[in-house]
């Protein structure tokens, strides 16, 4: 098969993290099929997809926008907005339900004042509900930024939390 | 293969019918006079087997098959109007008109819209289902053409003519689930659209009032689809 | 024998369906030689009776009041009649719902007027949070869909229930017709 | 790689293990991670260097030992296992190995927990250090490979496969050695073999545990098979949520690789097999095949009718195998023992055994194998040690939202495929919950409605929209604001979902009502009639377990 050599497009700005991207590009032959690899190296790198990313990725393999856009919206796991400072995941796995992640969950909304998936106003806390982390053993967790927590109970997840809050880091 | 070996014959509500071995059910059925209710499919474009309103009952299987996507085989005998189908459509498209707001008095498909010509025929009177009652866009930025979300069913058409016919993937779904949309590019306003041809396809496959002409009247908003068949012969030739 | 008593009822609607019921014209001599109209937005009484044999129902469940008469109607008829799209779907009176009612109170009583702009305790009923078809409100017996029903259908559904008969109403009309 | 090579590699590895004395396996698989035990292992490290015995005790770490609920866990060579181990007793534990075991932290190894158990998949876990190939090699690892790949023809391979009945551990429950077959007649230059690990049943971890503690054992299930099914490339589909998991397999594959496992020649015969990872992004219905291989292709994982089946026209319109993590991890002993020696595992019709993941309100939770046949009396009260803080069992959900809740009248029942779906539930891929008397059933009929309603994507109108209305039902009956109109909607809808649905993600989304709608009906009636929740979970609207 023929490959028609389309000047490739430029990144969209001076930032060193578009190498780690564009290697994975290059990996994979810039092939249409490689989005949503490509898609997870741009969210590990730069905490989310932006349009200006999407339209980056889509123009280098060859893939139309809307697909694009489709497949990242598709997916639960990739996020166009940037993220808070901090991340707090409670699991609602069926364990973790079981156990209370409800309660957890209500805890936190109360507190933070946002739906899962929003970021307070402040940008500093992000709440995010999964749909099982696999820690169901330790049910109910959470993932305070990387670190997976079980047993939690709410008095421990506010207080958690609030540090977060109260820290101008 | 000769011809004669690809023949297959069957029976479609008792009725004996030969077909060559690359047909669909929903092929012969159409070939034949026989009504089978669809939504997704159009002649013309790749089947999705999603609207499920052509399923049928195949003997020997508990489980239906849609029609659109089946292919014909020897002895296969179908029944495409049970009392058990009638019941499952007529269900499948009460939930589609729970799903957005289809206020057919006011929409310009209003008398010639697939869904709502479906309705009558399946004898729908009313919908049994609460309805959601989502709220919509309707986007009009685009110069000739107008996108109302409210109307649209997902059916895809406009998706696959903009990529398998026209060619520009203008449009595509956004989302999962209940909160499916359709799109142009990123999202963006299809009136800023870098890709859309504006050729008006995806008008004319619509098969609501989801898609259509500006300052077209209700009478006015015919949809043509003549130019489909026409295309994939064209192609086919020159293949 | 004594003749059935017929009633019309208007809720949340344009009133469309009482035109096309109007527009029997002549025809309404022929309904009423066997019916009694003995309720309607047409005829000067006030209350709905007991013991009615059919009701048609016009318009939406979108306020306390429309609620509170359809249950009424509906405890005081054998035969209810969903008249209409708004009736049968909402229709219309139904594209509020989507932005919820304070939004609707906002542009009514608010946005859009001049003089005095406030919303009103008294004096206008409730508005639901959603406009509902007649069937989400009480049971219904016959659906007679279109954006109004056209005199024809209008008047053979009549004529088919004053003969105790189930109109086959598919053939005559659709959503929107 | 020869299988002289490959001896070699397991005796060296066997005698570098026996200059040590002593060994401290402490469990670095993600349960006990997140129980600090990494910091458990560093204590440890420390410690034996402080004594100066770095040249007999070592310490190793290991994967999942199964007991999550009493971590971080450590054994030792000598089979002591302790439990709730924390930095701080480090000292302690070092100077054990002269003294005796610590007996405040031992857990007892008699007790039916893991006496009751029968370990083909879990053999190495919590056994060999998961990042080390040669310690996989050295427990017996590749074995089945290389003779598979040296004394077997591919029909011989699938022959054996045949003869041991195993089954998908997936979910469904397709005989493996079928479906092999079909793609090994296939017609086609390029094959492909996936593995499916995208393990997205709210309440499973069993896959997860599998790759963290013994990924090369996968590895080799998917060399064995593409070997048979003449596959030359492989997927193995990953959820992105499993951070270690991905960590170790990519390890593994590149350890293989150097050592000539995988890739070109391998062992110096014509068969080559090269796999590559993806990773899942979130979405369950990927699990089904069709939805996997649009994934794999970069597209939005929505299913497509079959057939054509993903055997004859799969990733890239190639014929494809996809088998999951645990069907995998069972075929290197199948090719070990011979296909004879597995069949003798189980029942009649389910074959060999099966690894649950143990949650919800029992005692020990984690991961278990067990014999397929046994009882859900046996692994509920005495491997799961029953029901804690003085509560009653209610119901254990197996399969997922794909599966269903069986009441206390099924306890006695044999757990194989055909029981549990007579019974209305499923195997499915070993989410084992337990349900207490404080939970109500509808809420639990809800939350697995709302995961099939979110997790839906939207293709067919059954599901997309009927998944939203079953779920706006049940919020009404657990708001105890429902008429009894909405019962037989519930059973309408559900009928629809099942029968009209176009993948098996909505077909069997209606499993968890259904089943709770049969052995619970008592609760529904006291929602809907008497807007009553009995076990006062419901009401006003705020729903939720406790």
């Amino acid at each position: 098969m023929a490959t028609i050599d389309f000047a490739r497009p430029t990144a969209p700005n001076q930032d060193k993290r578009w190498r780690i991207v564009e290697s994975t590009m290059r990996r994979v032959g810039h092939h249409p099929r490689a989005l949503i690899e490509t898609l997870h190296t741009v969210q590990e790198a730069f905490g989310y997809l932006d349009r200006d990313a999407l339209r980056y990725v889509a123009a280098s393999l060859h893939v139309p926008l809307s697909r694009a856009y489709g497949v990242a919206t598709f997916y639960h796991y990739f996020t166009l907005k940037p993220a808070g400072q901090h991340t707090c995941v409670v699991c609602t796995g069926t364990a973790c339900y079981i156990k209370g992640a409800n309660q957890l969950l209500g805890a936190l909304k109360s507190m933070l004042k946002v739906e899962p998936g929003e970021t307070t106003g402040d940008g500093k806390v992000s709440l995010l509900a999964a749909r099982c982390l696999g820690s169901c053993g330790l049910a109910p967790a959470v993932v305070y930024d990387q670190e997976v927590a079980g047993k939690v109970s709410a008095e421990g997840l506010r207080a958690r939390v609030a540090q977060w809050m109260s820290h101008d880091a | 293969m000769t011809v004669a070996a690809g023949i297959k014959t069957l029976k479609i509500d008792d009725r004996d019918f030969s077909a060559r071995a690359q047909e669909t059910i929903l092929d012969v059925a159409r070939q034949n006079g026989i009504f089978i209710p669809s939504l997704c499919e159009l002649k013309g474009l790749s089947e999705v087997g999603a609207c499920r309103l052509c399923l049928v009952e195949i003997k020997g299987s508990n489980r239906l098959f849609p029609a659109c996507v089946t292919p014909v085989e020897e002895g296969m005998e179908v029944t495409t109007n049970s009392e058990r189908l009638q019941r499952y459509r007529r269900s499948i498209l009460e939930l589609l008109f729970t799903e957005r707001n289809h206020v057919c008095s006011v929409c310009v498909s209003n008398g010639h819209c697939e869904m709502q010509t479906l309705a009558q025929k399946l004898e729908i009177t009313h919908v049994r289902f609460p309805y959601r009652y989502p709220k919509a866009e309707v986007d009009a930025s685009h110069q000739r053409f107008v996108v109302d979300h409210n109307r649209c069913i997902l059916c895809s058409r406009c998706v696959r003519v903009c990529d398998e016919i026209e060619g520009a993937h203008t449009w595509d779904l956004k989302g999962r689930g209940i909160h499916v949309r359709v799109i142009t590019d990123l999202d963006e306003p299809w009136g800023s659209s870098e890709t859309c041809t504006g050729c008006g396809k995806c008008v004319h496959v619509c098969p609501t009032g989801a898609l259509f002409e500006k300052g077209r009247s209700v009478a006015e908003m015919m949809k043509r689809r003549q130019f489909l068949p026409y295309l994939t012969l064209m192609r086919e030739d020159r293949e | 024998m004594s003749k059935l008593k017929l009633a019309t009822v208007w809720l949340d609607g344009c009133s469309g369906c009482h035109m096309s019921l109007l527009d029997l014209d002549e025809r309404l001599l022929a309904v009423a030689e066997k019916a009694e109209l003995v309720y309607s937005p047409l005829v000067d009484q006030k209350i709905f009776p007991n013991g009615v044999d059919i009701a048609l129902v016009e318009g939406a469940v979108s306020s306390e009041e429309d609620l509170d008469k359809i249950q009424m109607v509906r405890e005081r008829t054998k035969t209810l009649v969903s008249l209409g799209d708004c009736a049968v779907t909402a229709n219309v009176p139904g594209m509020r719902n989507p932005f919820g009612v304070r939004a609707v109170y906002a542009r009514a009583y608010r946005e859009n007027v001049t003089l005095e702009p406030g919303i009103p305790n008294d004096s206008v009923p409730r508005l639901l949070p959603c406009s509902r078809p007649v069937h989400e409100a009480v049971p219904i017996d016959v659906y007679v869909p279109g954006c109004p029903p056209s005199a024809d259908t209008i008047f053979y559904v009549i004529g088919e229930l004053l003969e105790g008969r189930p109109p086959e109403i598919c053939a005559k009309t659709r959503f929107g017709a | 790689m020869t299988p002289e090579e490959l001896i070699e590699i397991a005796e060296a590895e066997r005698e570098a293990q026996s200059e040590y004395a002593h060994t401290f396996n402490v469990c670095v698989a993600a349960g006990c991670l997140s129980c600090q035990s990494q910091s458990v292992k560093d204590a440890l490290d420390q410690e034996i260097k402080t004594h100066g015995l770095e040249h007999t005790c070592r310490t190793k770490g290991v994967g999942c030992m199964g007991l999550c609920s009493e971590g971080p866990l450590v054994s030792t060579e000598k089979g002591t296992l302790y439990k709730k181990v924390a930095a701080s007793d480090a000292p302690e534990l070092v100077e054990s190995v002269e003294v005796g075991p610590v007996s405040r932290l031992v857990c007892p190894t008699d007790m039916p927990f893991f006496q009751k158990q029968k370990k083909i998949v879990l053999e190495n876990s919590g056994v060999i250090d998961a990042e080390r190939m040669e310690d996989y090699v050295a427990a017996g690892g590749y074995s089945g490979l290389i003779q598979a790949l040296t004394e077997m023809t591919p029909a011989q391979v699938i022959e054996q496969v045949t003869r041991s009945g195993l089954r998908g551990r997936g979910g469904a429950g397709y005989p493996t050695g079928l479906k092999w077959s079909t793609v090994a007649k296939a017609q086609s230059t390029r094959k492909f073999a996936i593995c499916n690990a995208d393990e997205g049943d709210p309440g499973a971890f069993m896959d997860r545990s599998v790759l963290e503690s013994d990924p090369h054992r996968v590895l080799e299930g998917m060399l064995i098979a593409a070997y048979a099914v003449g596959a030359s490339e492989g997927f193995i589909y990953v959820r992105a949520e499993y951070p270690l998991a991905i960590k170790r397999l990519r390890t593994a594959i590149r350890q293989a690789e150097r050592l000539g496992l995988l890739g070109g020649n391998i062992c110096g015969t014509r068969f080559s097999f090269h796999i590559d990872l993806r990773l899942g992004a979130g979405a369950f219905v990927c699990g089904e095949e069709t939805a996997l291989i649009a994934s794999i292709e970069g597209r939005r994982g929505t299913p497509r009718p079959r057939p054509p089946y993903p055997a004859q026209a799969g990733v890239f319109d190639e014929p494809t195998l996809i088998n999951n993590v645990e069907t995998y991890a069972n075929v290197p002993m199948i090719i070990r023992n011979g296909g004879d020696w597995y069949a003798r595992i189980g029942t009649e019709k389910s074959k060999g055994t099966k690894v649950f993941a143990l949650a919800g309100r029992i005692q020990n939770t984690g991961l278990v194998e067990v014999p397929m046949g046994i009882t859900l009396r046996e692994i509920v009260f005495e491997i799961g040690g029953g029901i804690p803080d003085g509560r009653n069992f209610k119901a254990v959900q197996t399969g997922g939202p794909s599966g269903g809740c069986l009441p206390g009248q099924f306890l006695d029942m044999p757990v194989d495929y055909e029981s549990l779906a007579k019974a209305g539930s499923i195997m499915g891929s070993g989410g084992m919950i337990v349900i207490d008397d404080s939970a109500c059933m509808v809420d639990v009929a809800k939350y697995f409605m709302d995961f099939c309603m979110t997790e839906s994507c939207g293709k067919c109108i059954p599901c997309r929209v009927g998944t939203y209305q079953v779920h706006e039902l049940l919020k009404r009956i657990t708001g105890c604001e429902s008429t009894p109109q909405d019962m037989s909607m519930l059973q309408e809808l559900c009928d629809l979902l099942k029968t009209t649905s176009l993948c098996g993600l909505g077909q069997s989304s209606p499993n968890p009502v259904l089943s709770t709608l049969r052995y619970f009906a008592d609760e529904y009636k006291a929602h809907v009639e008497d807007h009553n929740c009995p076990a006062g979970v419901c009401g006003n609207g705020s729903g939720g377990a406790r």
